[in-house]
């Protein structure tokens, strides 16, 4: 299976901008399906990423969070090349981890 | 696509609605305390405070504290959703020191949306995609050292986010 | 003189499920009698139209003209972007999604898909000229040999059948996943379609025009409804799109979806949405219809993957 | 192109036969009770539904109002099956009065 992550981290020259996107459902649990009965809220909880060890950015959502959802950011310390680990943890404790070369 | 009324009686749905400040204000008094958030101690996820029903306890819950509207904020949102299941909502600032930021949308079902936490050299400038279940304040909080802030900007709602 | 639908007359978005019978039945009659008062509010007597011999490029170049001269101050090749080279609030929505658009990984599955080899070991790429890449602006094109109009959906099911796979459903999000990476490869390329001298190729035109102009449905409303006399309008959130370029973003991910949808998908829905029962995907009468829509917008970009509201 | 003002610029135009029909069906029918009211109209509706089909324009409300008078019909509540045929019968021809109105009545909306 493909990476549910989707990162693009680019530094410039006073920081690196962080742009993510997520395939997930974020069910909020407030929808029902077609026969009428609610779908099951299935959402990401908490998105982290990391740099060089240090966790940089924490993103904790609730189900308000659209479908394949999306986040940016920015921040300072890194350099072209540094990994930069994205890692999520969801409702039903389905994770995923993805790490990206900074460009 | 039915979103349950979620026990938001109408009375308090028309004082979530009010204005920024009148909104803010009802969140409770001004703290003075300095001392950190109650979330943002560790990195364990804040459920209580993503399931209240009320966007004023869900800030309570997170921080326990309230905001004071603040000009050093700039939220963006359109004025318009072209979809409820999708808005763009991004917030920047000059505060300094901050260490966290929330939106809050009272009107949906769970008000609390987002929660970042910002380390020392991440930058206060994040952009996310909400959903919104109808026409609803966007509050977002900035926690800078120690206090909170806060800006509001009313985003209308045609076509509802389905929930959440 | 413009037409603002009223509120009760805006096509209802598709519902997820069905409706219970009872409120289908309490709200047609009430959407029925109020579609039957703005019809006579607003019904004229008018004398039937001109010359019937149909010509395609005199009809591209009033097509054109006719957006063009309502929209003065819309480059020519922004109409693709539909809504958003209308309005600028939802302009700026769109632009933000676009950092990272939201039809990403339907963008990715339809490469893999299209490169991935059938079980015969053969490849979509060996159905197509230009090994399928940048080849979607001369879709839907005129078939001579078989006399009718085929799209590149169709196109692609029967490179399906040919090489013994199933066929796709033309509303699923595989056909959507595999029409999106081939319109990606021709982004930029100006639709090219060609109406052949041929009378059955004019008369497929002709059956599309025709199609784009009926109005069908409880509401009464044509495609031009929409489309030709009210783009730019709002009918409840949404910005009405102008027909010219509509079909050069496709498919679209559409938020209202929360998906990526083909053009077979968008045809439907509309129908249903002014209360008419679809016709099946790709019927000859929806393939005339996208043949009409992309000739003439002939000149005007490639701009798919699309994202809308 | 600068002598003629495009055709769709103009008010949206109907023909009063149509007009009169969508308002006749808003008319509510006085059905009797019996089974068989219910049979006769179902199959009119029917075969109005059926015609409509064949003029590839059929109503997503007539096939509401049939299964609506079906769901009656079923639990024996035969004044509501035969009303909700009526209706479904009501919109079927209406359906068809526009499918065949239409057949020249789409070259009024064409930009020329």
């Amino acid at each position: 299976m493909a990476s549910s992550i989707r990162v693009r981290a680019i530094a410039n020259v006073e920081a690196t901008e962080v742009q993510t996107l997520i395939q997930h459902p974020m069910d909020s649990g407030f929808v029902r399906d077609a026969k009428g009965e609610f779908i099951p809220a299935h959402f990401i909880q908490q998105l982290t990423f990391e740099h060089g060890g240090r966790k940089v950015f924490v993103a904790d959502w609730g189900t308000a969070v659209s479908k394949d959802p999306y986040v940016k950011f920015s921040f300072k310390g890194a350099n072209k090349g540094d990994d930069l680990k994205v890692s999520w943890i969801d409702n039903k404790a389905e994770t995923d981890t993805a790490t990206v070369k900074i460009q | 696509m039915i979103i349950p009324d979620n026990g938001f009686p109408a009375t308090r749905r028309l004082i979530l609605r009010g204005a920024g400040s009148i909104a803010l204000a009802g969140l409770g008094m001004i703290s003075l305390s300095r001392a950190p958030a109650l979330a943002a101690a560790n990195d364990r996820y804040p459920e209580d405070a993503f399931k209240q029903k009320d966007g004023k306890e869900a800030v309570k819950l997170l921080y326990g504290r309230t905001a004071e509207p603040s000009d050093k904020i700039k939220l963006d949102a359109p004025e318009i959703a072209e979809n409820g299941a999708v808005v763009p909502i991004s917030v920047t600032t000059t505060l300094a020191e901050v260490t966290s930021v929330s939106f809050v949308v009272p009107e949906n079902p769970n008000p609390l949306a987002a929660y970042y936490r910002i380390a020392p050299g991440t930058m206060p400038n994040i952009a996310n995609r909400l959903k919104m279940a109808k026409t609803s304040n966007v509050i977002v909080i900035v926690e800078a050292d120690g206090k909170l802030y806060s800006a509001t900007k009313e985003v209308k709602v045609t076509v509802g986010g389905c929930g959440g | 003189m413009k037409f603002r639908m009223p509120r009760s007359l805006s096509p209802e978005r598709v519902p997820a499920s069905p409706k219970p019978a009872t409120e289908v039945s309490v709200r047609s009659r009430i959407h029925f009698a109020l579609a039957a008062l703005a019809a006579l509010a607003l019904s004229t007597l008018q004398p039937a139209g001109a010359a019937d011999t149909p010509d395609p490029a005199a009809d591209a170049k009033a097509f054109r003209d006719y957006f063009v001269n309502k929209f003065p101050n819309v480059k020519l090749e922004d109409f693709v972007n539909g809504p958003y080279a209308l309005d600028g609030d939802m302009r700026r929505q769109w632009e933000e999604k676009e950092q990272f658009p939201p039809y990403e990984f339907s963008l990715e599955m339809g490469k893999e898909m299209f490169a991935k080899p059938f079980n015969n070991g053969k490849r979509y790429a060996d159905c197509f000229e230009n090994q399928g890449i940048g080849i979607k602006q001369t879709y839907p094109y005129f078939d001579e040999r078989e006399g009718k109009v085929v799209t590149l959906e169709l196109a692609l099911n029967r490179c399906r059948e040919k090489n013994g796979e199933a066929v796709l459903s033309y509303v699923g999000d595989e056909m959507a996943a595999l029409t999106a990476y081939m319109a990606f490869t021709s982004r930029g390329r100006p639709f090219a379609i060609k109406v052949p001298d041929d009378p059955r190729a004019l008369e497929a035109y002709q059956n599309g025009k025709r199609y784009f102009y009926t109005r069908r449905g409880q509401l009464n409303f044509s495609c031009a409804t929409c489309h030709v006399q009210n783009p730019g309008e709002r009918m409840r959130a949404e910005v009405l799109a102008p027909a010219l370029g509509i079909l050069n973003a496709m498919p679209i991910y559409r938020s209202e979806w929360g998906g990526m949808g083909t053009i077979s998908r968008r045809f439907t829905t509309c129908n249903s949405q002014i209360r008419g029962v679809p016709l099946e995907p790709q019927a000859e009468e929806y393939r005339d219809l996208e043949y009409y829509l992309s000739y003439v917008s002939n000149g005007l970009p490639i701009a798919g993957p699309g994202a809308r509201p | 192109m600068t002598t003629t003002k495009p055709r769709a610029q103009m008010r949206i135009s109907i023909s009063w036969p149509v007009a009169l029909l969508l308002v006749a069906g808003t008319a509510s029918v006085r059905a009797a009770g019996s089974e068989t009211d219910f049979r006769v109209a179902y199959a009119a509706a029917e075969a109005a539904d059926q015609q409509a089909s064949r003029l590839r324009n059929q109503w997503t409300v007539t096939a509401a109002a049939l299964a609506e008078a079906k769901r009656a019909a079923d639990k024996g509540d035969f004044d509501r099956a035969t009303a909700s045929a009526k209706e479904a019968e009501a919109l079927a021809k209406a359906s068809i009065f526009q499918a065949t109105n239409e057949i020249d009545a789409w070259k009024q909306l064409e930009i020329r």
